[in-house]
């Protein structure tokens, strides 16, 4: 047994099973931003309306790996409701603790935690970080 | 061959655990390549052609030593062997030259599915630019290239066939020798994508007759940034150019210039002269093994694997009945770079994805696949830890709900 | 800086009989540099980009980390960097990508005759596809590019202006931020050769407002193999590759396909691992030592030769006011290729020839010139040896009978 | 001083200074060799008459250094009224002898001789052997 079995924790199938705010909508109240890693095939869409500095909703569709397609359920899970301000912080402190740099261990990162096991395997990274940064695209497409 | 022996030529498989199975994408290097590598930089690491000094001199003699070892090693002549930056780069010279100069709107290409992106791209170009129709040989239940499919497609309009010897994908033979007669019986020259042939077998472009055939060194122990592009002398004779510059140019005026001959013409710039005097260093190498010995190894190796594969549950292979070391499969329900981390964990290096050939992918109908390829200095034990590692990824993915 | 110091970096130097007068047709190369392209080759010599196993994650890490380097070198973007084979292969990509598919038989290309064949062949060949006018600056008397001369050709015709940084025959440095400024007026881009700049000088392409800028890794320590497209984002986002095949694209249909974002659309194949890696060695070792030091330093040394050769009967020099450290030089009725290969007794390593730029050799109105080059490891030493030689060489071919 | 002078003797600046059968003619009995070598700019033209097994003449002109200058000279001097089979023969020992392989010294080389120097400055072969090469050519066409 090698150590990827943190990779795959209880919550990380969860999510790859029963993907939580799948599925785009047409509203042009939403953002929406595409991203794509052509070296593995993972392709990523998040939806995200922002309103009065809340996120209001996150939607996601896509394909790709389990990293990939359960971390933009978490995602969508964990900042759905969140300030703008929340949102930002929590999302750069998951990006910090994935590449294995500094971060604000003061952050509520609730399950999106469980993605630290990740850090251990760098040509995973950008599978857990591509849904995160597209919602990032999406609040720079907000303002 | 003794694997076992020729292990300790590579200083990366110094670290024990390490179980490279990925020489398909790119091959580990032996220390009798760094080290001539390191002999151009640290005795004679000048320019070659433009001198007239001692030094100049020897370089220039080395970088076309490695010419003549290149020729040499596919049975072409001296002058028909241009190095280029790699595979691509030889393909694109071709479809770039030969293809956009001779084609027109009344002429078809002939493709496969089964092709590398580099070898379907750059004709894909020549279709758009002249109109020439791009036309795809059926590919067999198998997914092979056969010369009965091929025969399907040739006609009179047929003026270019570009495939593949040796899949990346699927690793299969094709069958070429009989499909470059049956194309030259109708006028149309062919392209071979030989960058995963003369890594593992001998090729003699006389005895195949072949028009044109391309390989990279880096998968056959040689340095990166280096490819090789054969020519027929005549056909290269009659192509211009396609890069300008230094060294590839006679005599040069304000409003036009002259070419040298071939190859040179295609050779402008300071060539890779490190990297050409890598490869002719790594076909040595190979040479001292055998072609045909490596060949039989990495054969051997791939029908163990796939018996015993075939032993586990859930995992399906693509290609069973390839003739060299290639093994496409999936756990099936597992995403193949789920799959890939988990042999990775087990410092098993190997695939996962379209392999640049997405046609073929798009073909097997999955996302993507796993892939593992054999070289020299892979043994049975390589073969049993992966087979091991397969064994239990099918079983941990299960056990957490895949 | 301390040439004495730098010297031993220098494996090639261990031979101490050595004057090495010929880094701008190459630069020796130091053991930073080498290691560099072992620990490559040893550690992690592997494929990038393809992989996603640990191993390749590295090789693509040090692979994309040497295009940071690259880009910080000259102060452009990650992604304004496209690696090639080297500065002939970089200059024709913009001419294929740029010039072919911007350019009509309306508009003029500025070029002159100060250039390398590698600068101006290919715009020579976009004139004749395009039917676009090349137009040649008038040098002045010393055979200088100056901005007054280029006011007189630029025009609102003008589309691309193309034009060296520092000559390689005449170690001129062409006022390019004034060209550039003037060029932008009226709508034209600007290619800028820096093949003998970047070792040299320190650039900044965002201070020069540049378009396209070129250069090669051997010439500044770094590898053979190795060179580097610069080109503003915009301008490349609006150019088509032309070179097709694996890792440049991204979604492959049978008869269409759609590629990735600069840089990579530009980058088919495999790219050149080890050479990028060790370009940003290189890189580091320039940085280390401090570009305009090494430029002082040349420049010095050029100086005080000049003076000296100046003392010696029948010294003809045709760059005396270059601000760099080249001399082109001839002895009064020796062919050049004759008094080379009396250095080349004495062990001193020079050039005679065109130098890939026929044009300002015919400008010059001579059949060639010796030339001799200075880089960080040159000493005053190497220039007495030099100096001492051509005295000798110009008293022994009198005393023959030249 | 160093050891370019074997290169230079007297024979060679005499044939630089005072070439024999310099200039071309026009006249079809002649077979014509053009030879260049671009990296370094020589460019010679060999021009061979045969009659009855004869080398009756031979000319040349071109540019070049003194030793591919000279050395067309030479050749042309050592190779006028040989046999053709003695002419190849001494043409394949010249050679040999530049280029530092075995070579039969009981070929007379005649002038020829003073250009053994050459051999040590490798990056002069070429220059010392394209008019040989180019009258190899002549015959070669005359066949
Ligand atoms: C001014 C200049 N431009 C372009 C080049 C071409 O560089 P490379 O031969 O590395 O392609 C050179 C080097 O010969 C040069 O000196
Ligand atoms: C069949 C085939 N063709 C072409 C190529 C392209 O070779 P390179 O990436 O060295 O240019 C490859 C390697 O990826 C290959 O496997």
């Amino acid at each position: 047994m090698n150590n990827l079995e943190t990779l795959y924790r209880q919550v990380i199938m969860d999510h790859y099973k029963n993907p939580r705010n799948k599925g785009l909508v047409t509203n042009s109240l939403y953002k929406t931003i595409h991203i794509k890693n052509p070296s593995c095939g993972d392709d990523i869409t998040i939806q995200t309306k922002v309103e009065n500095g809340l996120i209001k909703d996150i939607r996601h569709d896509g394909t790709g790996c389990s990293i990939c397609c359960s971390s933009a359920s978490v995602m969508s899970e964990t900042l759905k409701g969140k300030t703008i301000t929340d949102a930002k912080k929590i999302s750069s402190t998951y990006i910090n603790m994935l590449t294995n740099q500094e971060y604000d261990t003061s952050v509520e990162l609730e399950d999106a935690i469980v993605y630290q096991g990740v850090s251990k395997f760098p040509a995973r990274i950008k599978c857990a970080s591509i849904a995160w940064k597209a919602f990032e695209g999406t609040l720079e497409e907000s303002e | 061959m003794n694997p076992y022996e020729l292990r300790k030529d590579f200083p990366i498989l110094n670290d024990e655990t390490l179980c490279y199975l990925d020489t398909a994408a790119s091959s580990l290097k032996p220390r009798q390549v760094i080290e001539r590598l390191d002999e151009y930089y640290e005795k004679y690491g000048v320019n070659v052609h433009r001198g007239v000094y001692n030094l100049s001199y020897v370089a220039t003699e080395m970088y076309e030593e490695a010419r003549r070892k290149v020729s040499d090693f596919i049975h072409a002549k001296f002058d028909e062997i241009i190095f280029t930056r790699g595979a691509s780069s030889a393909l694109n010279l071709v479809a770039s030259s030969y293809g956009l100069n001779h084609l027109t709107s009344e002429d078809e290409i002939i493709v496969s599915e089964l092709e590398h992106h580099s070898q379907v791209l750059p004709w894909q170009n020549v279709s758009h630019i002249t109109k020439a129709k791009l036309v795809y040989i059926p590919l067999d239940s198998e997914g092979r290239i056969t010369v009965e499919n091929v025969k399907k497609v040739l006609s009179n309009k047929t003026k270019v066939v570009a495939i593949n010897y040796i899949s990346n994908v699927m690793g299969y033979i094709t069958p070429i020798k009989e499909i470059i007669s049956l194309a030259h019986e109708v006028g149309a020259v062919v392209v071979i994508d030989a960058a995963q042939a003369a890594p593992h077998k001998t090729i003699d472009v006389v005895d195949l007759d072949c028009d044109f055939l391309a390989f990279s060194g880096h998968k056959m122990c040689g340095p990166t940034g280096i490819g090789v592009l054969f020519g027929k002398k005549k056909l290269l004779d009659n192509m211009p150019p396609i890069e300008f510059g230094g060294d590839m140019n006679d005599n040069v005026n304000l409003y036009d210039a002259s070419w040298k001959d071939v190859p040179y013409k295609f050779e402008t710039g300071t060539p890779p002269i490190s990297e050409a005097i890598g490869l002719g260093a790594a076909i040595d190498y190979l040479l001292s093994i055998g072609l045909d010995e490596i060949g039989k190894h990495e054969f051997k190796l791939k029908e163990y694997t796939v018996k015993k594969l075939k032993e586990i549950e859930d995992i399906i292979i693509y290609n069973e009945s390839a003739e060299t070391g290639i093994i496409s499969f999936n756990i099936e329900g597992v995403h193949p770079h789920d799959a890939v981390s988990y042999f990775d964990g087990d410092n098993i290096c190997m695939r996962a994805g379209h392999h640049c050939a997405q046609l073929i992918i798009k073909w097997l109908n999955v996302v993507a696949t796993l892939r593992v390829s054999f070289y020299l200095y892979n043994t049975i034990e390589d073969c049993d830890r992966f087979i091991e590692s397969v064994r239990n990824a099918r079983d941990f993915f299960k056990s957490v709900g895949f």
